[in-house]
């Protein structure tokens, strides 16, 4: 019963997620593009759960679609494009870009078509939760990443730094630009 | 109907076509769009679908660890750096050339 | 204790932090330099006094041999650059324009950059990896956007974010792919079975082009020169010199250390890499009119020579591509040094702008020109040595087309390096009598960057 | 006997040492010695030298007696070069009849011309840096003259080359000087190209067959030390017999004319003899000594010293013959149409040494007396010809022009120079009390005797040309009434150039009467038939010269120029010297020039060079092409960077695919 | 530090002194060269005469050995992982390119008396480039010899860019460029010896007695012999020679030509011929060919020069034609032969330059056609102008005579791989070129010194003062020794070439065999 459910929800959240990604990357308005982001990110936290990574979802939920897609909008809304209206990549533009997506995909999807991925086992297991999570992550052993946590702390206080120093120069001290 | 359901539940290569479909059509938007902005938000699907990548892969590769969450977890960690970066710098350029347009802003050429 | 250098480092880049906010405004503008450069020198201390073997946290940090000179090679790229920096922040420079505001950040970002750098080359496992590779990366788009007044340096960390943002993509899918393979984190010694794996071959490549943008390997060379030319200065010299052995780092320890039995199958694709870099890099410089832009062409053309110690992976390759890093390191620096003494004062960025400097200058034209010499190979510079080795590796290698196209490839360097000692020797000054002021540190820096460059050639180090 | 023969055998390097020590000392000390006494010492030193010579072949034919043929002895010898094993090549002293006569010539004549350039050269500019030369070209004859092996002789042969440029272009002032001895030294060189190749080729087969003939003779050569370029190893009888067999002797009779190449252009025959009308340039006295008695008469030698050689090669020798008879008969017809004094006498040495040459072409082991009268001839005419030149050379040192025309009516205002003048006609023309007769008599004998007819009769009509020619200049410069003013008041040269011109008269009239054949012989047996119809010929052939040149040129009015007018183009083409000037002028200025220099020029400024330029251009441009794909637009970079990623993986596709 | 460190190195040590000494002091800095230049003069005498004693005890050198006898030699690890050490020593061939070195630099700086404009410089990067060429000649380490091969190379471009005439950019550029790929080929070269021999050393003596496969000796023999001879003057790639000497100071053209080209020969005949004589037997009769080509080309294009200078350029890419053709011969008399007229040739060359340098002091013009009756206005410098040009036509007694006559006989000779026919064809045509050189020699100098005076200016010109006349002066004694006593050099050079000429014939058996 819940393979059968899963199938289910993976095909219906699968679907939504691509139509979501179309708009973002097609759609003339940026903030409609923004709302559209919002969605697909919703969907992927879906798929989380789907998989058993429930804290992964949370987790996405609450910094991906709170945080970042918030601060974009807010840029939107900052750099006055709210209303802009992007004009659509002209003809030449869009075929290139699709043949480097499809350069991409295809041989990706070639790979995955004829080489031999391991069989994997449908039945529901109970992924590690937060509790093996934060164990793994404050692990001074040898499986353990706490250097890597410590390292993103050091990344997330530069990109404070770094975020503020350029926009401050922008809003204090405002030259005319040379 | 069920069980044809349960037959067709999603293999590992259906998940990893999903994760790449997402892949390419982010890198079209990177390719495709002018505004910085959506060229930024594509690049966010991209990252995400690779998260996603790795959620998949801890859940059928190594359902005993959880070494893929951990590392999706940073992965979201630096994206959120990058973002906040990114937007730092879209600002500056905009309040200095009134545009965003990625193809404008080409005065480095040749 | 091997973690040394590095906590040396983060707790400097707090300190210098922290000094800013309690101590009056100008103090750090005036003594941060100073600050960075003493606690640079303790780590580089440090770092020699360190055991070379050592691992921790149950060996997700460690320290060999191998990974100590890559470290040498950064503290000493780190060193430089401090040193070079300390006029520009303290605003001592004639040309206020130049000046880059928010000293004690500034210094602040490139120690942490500095210490990123450091764990990315000592770590083992793929989640260290890339957080410190991304800890390497992002504070160079801050970086290279940091300069106020010059309007390129905002396009600059744009185009430098984008691409770096994309090439991370490459990155993390490339890394997914490879633990959907092998199932572990640890990126150690692969065992043959995985290695047929399509898959991985798919991640390694994805890898390779997330590497190849730092590294600037040709198809993945294509922001290096706008970012050049429009970051300010010191931080071109920084990102020539500190970000590239990073890379350089990553592609060692995959190309080493892990796919190691890949390589006999790999090395004609990497010999070609080399090949087309090290072309495309030459032929290009010699059209260049900016100096930066045209040193970004040098450093993607010397990314060239650096992949051809990978072909032969022999013991006498690995010695080959240290030796080289660092001496690349330091002849950059030289030069890099000169221009940005040179153009803070008189903002002059065009090779033509150089005529005469012999005569108004002598003392930084000879620098400059020995700088040049050794970047372009010419004994007794320690160029010409690092050079002889890297081809000796890929001769070992048997790619001996690939040697003699390499030869006449530092040929046509020589060509475009004697155009700038031809602006600087033969033509005539064009009067604009601009008397380039240094306080001691950069001079101090300068010396130490040429007496680099000299000795390393002569004195056997290895 | 014996020993004065000892010690002067031993002091033989200073003959060739005394006039190089003149030539050093007047060289270098020029400021220090002053005019006067440089010229004199170096006259002093030559005739030291003249002196030391005539003593050792004094002492030399004492003591071995006269008759039968000399020893060659190598009296000194220092190791200068050493090639290779048996290629050691010496500097050395050889000494045999051959050698010590024409040593005797040399330091001789060149003492007397010594003394007359005293007088001649007086008050000129460049005083004591002509003796210095004079003296160098004294010391390289000597040298030539007296090597042991074939490359000391080719060193000096070269050495004189370059002293009779600096001798002819002494003037160097003059145009003309300068053109004329650029033509020597350029034609003389490329002759010696052919001497050197005939020497490249005799040491290489000599070398092949040193050890086998060495060991077929138990050792004589490696015990005496030889080496494969000496004369005594060439010359000697095994290796000459080796060299006939060796290819059926093809392999001798090249390297013979190689070498008879070098001679042809150094005694000017036919081919080669542009260059010695031109050497004219130079001051007399140096035509007197260089232009008529030692330079030219070295391709003489060089042809009588390897006698043995040209005898194993019949083929080398018919063609000497040839050259000889042909240059004889062709310059004494030119000399027949000149008006310069000095171009008359060129063309007559030009004759004589064909002469000579012819004799030496007759010779052969069956009939040597050749070799005996070409030596005998070289040795009268060196003195008459000098005297003739030296006798010009007053002459025109007192009417100050060469052309004959200009002169007349010498003899009473310059009764001496006349009288030897006149000596020295008779003896040339081979007038029976002179020393011509004899020596061209024996010459014409040998050429009788040793059956080639046709060369007689050639000898007979040049005999009566060269008296025509004579007698038509005798007659014209001292008999016919003076034609210019200054040629009235003429006056008689001062003693110093009439004393040696006395010695030469008295030379040229005693030299005939010296039994020439028990001194110099090549050491072949022979019986010689004086058949005594050859004297009697040959005088009348002279005396109708004589006659014939009296009728056309004494008479009031020139009867000559009506016949030269009749001959019309006949004359024309004779007096223009056959073009044979403007042939040259033509090969050299129009082929070498403008088709082979100034293409190659060409070639390498355009082709060669355009070459690099074109790569330097193509690598700019490349340059250029490729800086175009920086459009500064980021989607772009991006582009290249997904394709680029795509290329990794699509490479590595293709790499590990198959397995 | 061993008598040979200091000979190379006393150069460099010059420079250092001549940059510390103040602007103005021109003067002095002249003095201080021509002082250390001397001093260097002396030692290179000290040295080869206890070269000549060294040798001289084993006087038995047995003609068969396969090993070059290096002496006075200092040798100490370098860089001990990649097996390069300090090696350096002396044969016959080194000591005698040594003197020739040591002459022309003495007599160059005479020659450059005058160079006001940064004289400074001018003599110190003349002088690293001194340095570079000593140390070729010593260095019996592939590395150490690659290192001052291109030390050699480099301050040519400065020299000739800052203080040339004409196209002085152009010629440099081109100069330096075309120098460099030549030692291009030679990186590739080396590199492929040092990883076939299979030890890990540079050493030079080591490495001639690993038996290289054939196969790769014909391919990395040419690398050697093209990339040496772009610097000696090779036809096709000639064409930077009368550029860069017409455009380069006396000085340093009279050290270019005289000395640096010289390395081409002496490079291929110390690495190319002795590493792998193989390959040397298999290339040298192709090779010949072509050098004959070098040598009538050479001729025949200085004919139509109207310039000085390319007139003595075209008749060095002559002589040096010479040089290669005698190496070609690849036996005894012709590789003695070869050395012999890189010896000559560079006295004689080096005497051309200078003279040059005086007369357009003078006249300030290098252009034959307007130059006319100078003897009479400066008669030391016309003599010593004809001498030269005797001397490389070739007349007995003065030094060209001797090599040209070796190179001819080795020609002649031959050897047992190649046809007899060819090879004197070869030489028979070479043997043309002494008509041609004698015809452009004379042509040429007796239209500029001989003749009535054509411009009227020169009527009052000055001739050689103290400095040019004891400069040249030395350079024709130097012609006059070994003309006249040949001996001394010939004995030296042939201890060196005798182990070159057994390795060739060793190897021969092989090639023979196969």
């Amino acid at each position: 019963m819940a393979v059968a459910m899963s199938t289910v929800f993976f095909y219906l959240l699968g679907a939504l997620a691509l139509f979501f990604a179309t708009i973002v990357v097609g759609s003339k308005r940026i903030f409609r593009g923004a709302v559209a982001l919002m969605a697909v990110l919703a969907a992927t936290a879906g798929f989380y759960f789907l998989l058993g990574a429930e804290f992964l979802a949370g987790i996405q939920l609450l910094v991906y679609v709170g945080g970042v897609v918030v601060l974009i909008v807010f840029v939107v809304m900052l750099t006055g494009s709210l209303g802009l209206m992007e004009d659509t990549p002209s003809f030449g533009r869009q075929v290139v870009a699709g043949l480097g997506a499809l350069n991409f995909f295809l041989p990706v999807f070639g790979v995955l078509q004829f080489s031999a991925l391991p069989e994997i086992s449908h039945e529901a297991v109970a992924l590690p939760g937060a509790d093996v999570i934060g164990e793994l992550l404050l692990n001074f052993g040898k499986s353990g990443y706490v250097m890597a946590f410590e390292l993103i702390s050091v990344l997330l206080l530069v990109a404070l730094i770094g975020g503020l120093v350029i926009a401050r120069k922008g809003g204090q001290r405002r030259e005319e630009p040379t | 109907m069920i069980d044809w359901l349960a037959a067709h539940a999603p293999t590992l290569k259906h998940w990893l076509i999903l994760s790449s479909a997402l892949f390419a059509i982010g890198l079209y938007g990177v390719l495709a769009r002018k505004n910085a902005i959506s060229v930024l938000m594509s690049i966010e699907i991209m990252l995400n679908s690779a998260v996603f990548n790795l959620i998949v892969f801890n859940r059928y590769i190594a359902p005993k660890g959880a070494d893929g969450q951990v590392f999706a977890l940073f992965v979201i960690a630096v994206a959120a750096a990058e973002v906040v970066v990114g937007l730092a710098i879209f600002v500056t350029l905009f309040n200095r050339r009134k545009t965003l347009d990625v193809t404008q802003v080409a005065a480095m050429k040749d | 204790m091997a973690m040394l250098p590095e906590f040396i480092l983060l707790s400097l880049a707090f300190v210098i932090l922290l000094g800013d906010l309690f101590l009056p405004k100008t103090t750090m503008r005036q003594w941060g330099a100073l600050l960075a450069l003493l606690g640079l020198v303790g780590a580089l201390g440090s770092l020699l006094l360190l055991p070379q073997d050592a691992t921790l946290l149950g060996g997700r940090f460690v320290m060999d041999q191998i990974t100590w000179w890559f470290k040498l090679v950064f503290l000493v790229a780190g060193l430089l650059v401090v040193g070079f920096s300390a006029d520009l922040l303290s605003g001592r420079i004639q040309d206020q324009k130049m000046v880059l505001d928010s000293a004690a950040e500034f210094l602040a970002v490139i120690l942490f950059t500095l210490s990123g750098m450091l764990y990315l080359v000592s770590s083992r496992d793929m989640v260290t990896l890339y957080v410190s590779l991304e800890l390497a990366t992002i504070p160079l788009f801050v970086l290279t956007a940091w300069s106020k007044r010059d309007e390129l340096s905002e396009e600059a960390g744009m185009k430098y974010l984008i691409s770096g943002a994309l090439a991370s993509c490459f990155m993390i899918y490339g890394l997914s792919l490879i633990y959907g393979v092998t199932g572990v984190m640890e990126l150690t010694q692969l065992d043959a079975e995985y290695a047929t794996h399509p898959l991985v071959w798919v991640g390694l490549a994805m890898v390779t082009a997330g590497v190849g943008f730092k590294v600037t390997l040709v198809p993945f060379h294509m922001w290096a020169a706008d970012v050049y030319q429009g970051a300010p200065t010191l931080v071109t010299a920084f990102l020539s010199v500190a970000s590239k052995t990073a890379g350089v780092g990553v592609l060692f320890h995959l190309y080493i250390r892990v796919f190691i039995e890949l390589i006999p199958d790999w090395s004609p694709v990497l010999a070609i890499a080399a090949f087309v870099t090290m072309t495309l890099g030459n032929l290009v410089a010699i059209v260049q009119e900016n100096v930066k832009r045209f040193m970004a062409f040098s450093s993607i053309s010397q990314a060239g020579y650096i992949l051809m110690g990978f072909l032969g992976p022999t013991q006498e390759g690995v010695v080959a591509i240290l030796f080289y890093l660092l001496v690349y390191a330091v002849s950059n620096l030289t030069v890099f040094g000169v221009i940005i003494l040179y153009s803070s004062s008189t903002r002059r960025e065009n090779i033509s702008e150089y005529r005469g400097l012999s005569r108004t200058h002598p003392g930084l034209a000879l620098i400059m020109m020995l700088g040049l010499f050794s970047l372009a190979g010419i004994p007794p510079l320690s160029g010409f040595t690092g050079k002889f080795f890297l081809f000796s590796a890929a001769a070992k290698a048997g790619y001996y087309w690939l040697v003699v196209a390499a030869a006449v490839n530092s040929t046509v360097s020589l060509y475009y390096y004697l155009r700038i000692v031809r602006q600087m020797y033969i033509e005539a000054p064009d009067g604009s009598e601009v008397r380039v002021q240094m306080s001691w540190m950069p001079r101090m820096a300068l010396g130490l960057a040429l007496i680099g460059t000299i000795l390393l050639g002569v004195v056997p180090v290895f | 006997m014996e020993e004065n023969w000892k010690c002067l055998s031993e002091l033989s390097w200073l003959i060739p040492g005394l006039p190089l020590l003149g030539f050093v000392l007047v060289g270098l000390g020029r400021r220090w010695l002053g005019e006067k006494l440089s010229g004199w010492l170096a006259t002093l030193l030559v005739g030291g030298a003249a002196g030391l010579a005539v003593a050792t072949a004094w002492t030399y034919f004492g003591y071995f007696g006269i008759g039968g043929k000399g020893p060659t002895v190598v009296a000194w010898s220092l190791p200068w070069v050493s090639y290779q094993e048996l290629l050691k090549v010496s500097v050395g002293v050889l000494i045999d009849p051959l050698s010590l006569m024409l040593m005797v010539v040399v330091t001789g004549v060149s003492t007397l011309v010594h003394l007359y350039s005293l007088g001649y050269m007086a008050g000129d500019s460049g005083f004591s840096r002509y003796f210095a030369f004079l003296n160098l070209f004294t010391f390289s004859m000597l040298g030539l003259v007296i090597a042991p092996n074939l490359l000391q002789m080719f060193v000096f042969w070269e050495l004189v080359g370059a002293s009779s440029f600096f001798l002819i272009g002494f003037y160097y002032t003059k145009p003309s000087a300068v053109a004329a001895s650029k033509k020597a030294f350029i034609v003389t060189r490329f002759a010696d190209l052919g001497f050197l190749l005939g020497i490249l080729l005799l040491a290489y087969y000599g070398f092949l067959m040193f050890q086998d003939l060495d060991s077929l003779q138990s050792g004589a050569y490696t015990s005496a030390g030889l080496q494969v370029l000496d004369f005594e190893y060439l010359t000697s009888l095994a290796v000459v017999n080796r060299f006939m067999e060796l290819q059926g002797g093809t392999v001798l009779t090249v390297a013979l004319v190689l070498l008879f190449m070098g001679a042809a252009g150094k005694s000017a025959m036919f081919p080669l003899h542009i260059w010695l009308p031109d050497a004219m340039e130079g001051p007399t006295p140096v035509s007197a000594l260089i232009h008529a008695a030692t330079m030219v008469v070295a391709g003489v030698y060089l042809v009588a010293r390897l006698f043995p050689l040209f005898a194993g090669s019949p083929s080398a020798l018919e063609l000497v013959m040839v050259v000889g008879a042909f240059t004889s008969l062709f310059a004494a017809s030119i000399a027949c149409t000149q008006d310069d004094i000095k171009r008359i006498l060129a063309f007559s040495t030009l004759s004589q040494l064909g002469y000579m040459m012819l004799a030496l072409g007759v010779a052969s082991p069956a009939f040597p007396l050749g070799f005996t009268a070409s030596t005998f001839h070289l040795f009268t005419h060196a003195f008459f010809k000098a005297l003739l030149f030296l006798g010009a050379g007053s002459v025109i040192h007192a009417v100050h022009s060469n052309n004959i025309w200009d002169m007349g009516g010498l003899a009473k205002k310059m009764p001496f120079t006349h009288a030897f003048f006149l000596i020295a006609t008779l003896a040339i023309a081979g007038i029976p009390p002179f020393a011509g007769f004899y020596s061209k008599d024996e010459i014409l004998l040998a050429a009788l005797t040793s059956g080639h007819t046709w060369v007689f009769g050639i000898g007979l009509l040049v005999a009566g040309l060269t008296a025509f020619y004579m007698f038509r200049l005798y007659w014209v410069t001292f008999i016919r009434p003076p034609s210019s003013k200054a040629a009235e008041h003429a006056h008689e040269s001062p003693w110093l150039m009439i004393v040696p011109m006395n010695v030469l008269a008295i030379l040229s009239v005693v030299a005939g009467w010296v039994h020439f054949d028990d001194y110099v012989n090549s050491g072949f047996q022979y019986m010689v038939d004086h058949d005594s119809r050859v004297p009697l010929l040959a005088s009348g052939a002279a005396v109708i010269g004589i006659g014939w040149s009296a009728v056309l040129y004494l008479g009031q009015k020139v009867k000559a120029t009506a016949v030269a007018r009749a001959a019309g183009a006949l004359y024309r083409l004779i007096k223009r010297k056959f073009y044979v000037d403007e042939i040259y002028q033509f090969v050299t200025h129009q082929v070498i020039f403008r088709f082979i220099a100034s293409p190659v020029a060409w070639f390498d400024r355009q082709v060669v060079d355009g070459l690099m330029n074109l790569s330097a251009a193509a690598t700019r441009a490349m340059g250029v092409g490729l800086r175009t794909l920086q459009t500064g637009q980021i989607q772009t970079y991006s582009l290249w960077f997904i394709m680029g990623g795509m290329l990794v993986i699509f490479s590595i596709w293709i790499t590990f695919y198959p397995y | 530090m061993g008598i040979l460190s200091v000979l190379v190195f006393l150069p460099l040590l010059t420079a250092f002194i001549v940059v510390l000494v103040p602007e103005q002091k021109w003067q002095r800095i002249r003095w201080i060269c021509l002082a250390s230049t001397a001093l260097h003069l002396l030692l290179t005498a000290l040295m080869t005469w206890r070269f000549w004693a060294a040798a001289g005890q084993n006087v038995t050198v047995d003609r068969k050995s396969l090993l070059t006898e290096v002496y006075l030699t200092e040798k100490f690890t370098w860089f001990e992982r990649f097996g390069v050490d300090y090696y350096l020593g002396v044969d016959g061939m080194s000591v005698a390119m040594m003197i020739l070195t040591s002459i022309i630099i003495f007599t160059g700086v005479l020659a450059s008396w005058e160079v006001e404009n940064r004289t400074k410089e001018f003599f110190a990067l003349l002088f690293v480039l001194v340095t570079g060429v000593f140390g070729v000649f010593v260095s019996f380490d592939l590395f150490l010899f690659f290192v001052f091969y291109e030390v050699a190379v480099l301050p040519m471009y400065l020299l000739i860019g800052v203080w040339g005439t004409g196209p002085k950019e152009y010629s440099a550029m081109k100069l330096t460029l075309m120098l460099m790929v030549g030692s291009a080929l030679i990186l590739a070269g080396i590199l492929a010896v040092y990883h076939y021999a299979g030890i890990t050393t540079f050493d030079l003596i080591q490495l001639s007695q690993v038996q290289y496969p054939v196969d790769m000796q014909t391919w990395v023999f040419p690398l050697f012999f093209f990339g040496f001879g772009v610097l000696g003057a090779l036809f096709p790639f000639h064409t930077w020679s009368p550029d860069g000497h017409a455009s380069a100071p006396t000085a340093v053209s009279m050290l270019h030509a005289g000395v640096l080209m010289k390395l081409g020969g002496y490079g291929i005949l110390r690495v190319g011929v002795y590493l792998l004589p193989e390959g040397a037997i298999q290339w040298a009769l192709g090779l010949m060919v072509l050098t004959t080509i070098n040598i009538i080309y050479g001729a025949f294009g200085a004919i139509r020069q109207k310039d000085l200078k390319y007139f003595t350029a075209y008749s060095s890419v002559s002589h040096c034609g010479f040089v290669l053709f005698g190496i070609c011969t690849l036996n005894l008399m012709g590789m003695k032969g070869a050395v012999l007229q890189m010896f000559s040739h560079g006295i004689m060359t080096g005497l051309f330059f200078a003279l040059i340098g005086m007369v357009y002091g003078r006249t300030h013009t290098r252009m034959i056609p307007e130059m006319g009756g100078l003897a009479k206005v400066m008669p030391w410098l016309a003599v010593c102008f004809y001498i030269g040009g005797l001397a490389s036509l070739g007349l007995p007694g003065l030094s060209g005579f001797v090599a040209e006559s070796h190179v001819f006989l080795g020609g002649f000779f031959g050897n047992q791989w190649f046809d007899a026919g060819v090879t004197r064809a070869l030489t028979v045509i070479a043997t043309m070129s002494v008509v041609v050189t004698a015809v452009y020699v004379l042509r040429g100098l007796a239209q500029a010194f001989q003749g009535p005076i054509v411009d009227h200016e020169f009527e009052h010109l000055t001739d050689a003062k103290w400095f040019e006349k004891f400069s040249t002066g030395t350079l024709i004694v130097a012609l006059f020794v070994v003309g006249l006593v040949p001996w001394f050099l010939t004995d030296m050079i042939e201890t060196s070439v005798y182990p070159i000429l057994n390795r060739i014939l060793q190897a021969g058996t092989l090639v023979g065999s196969n």
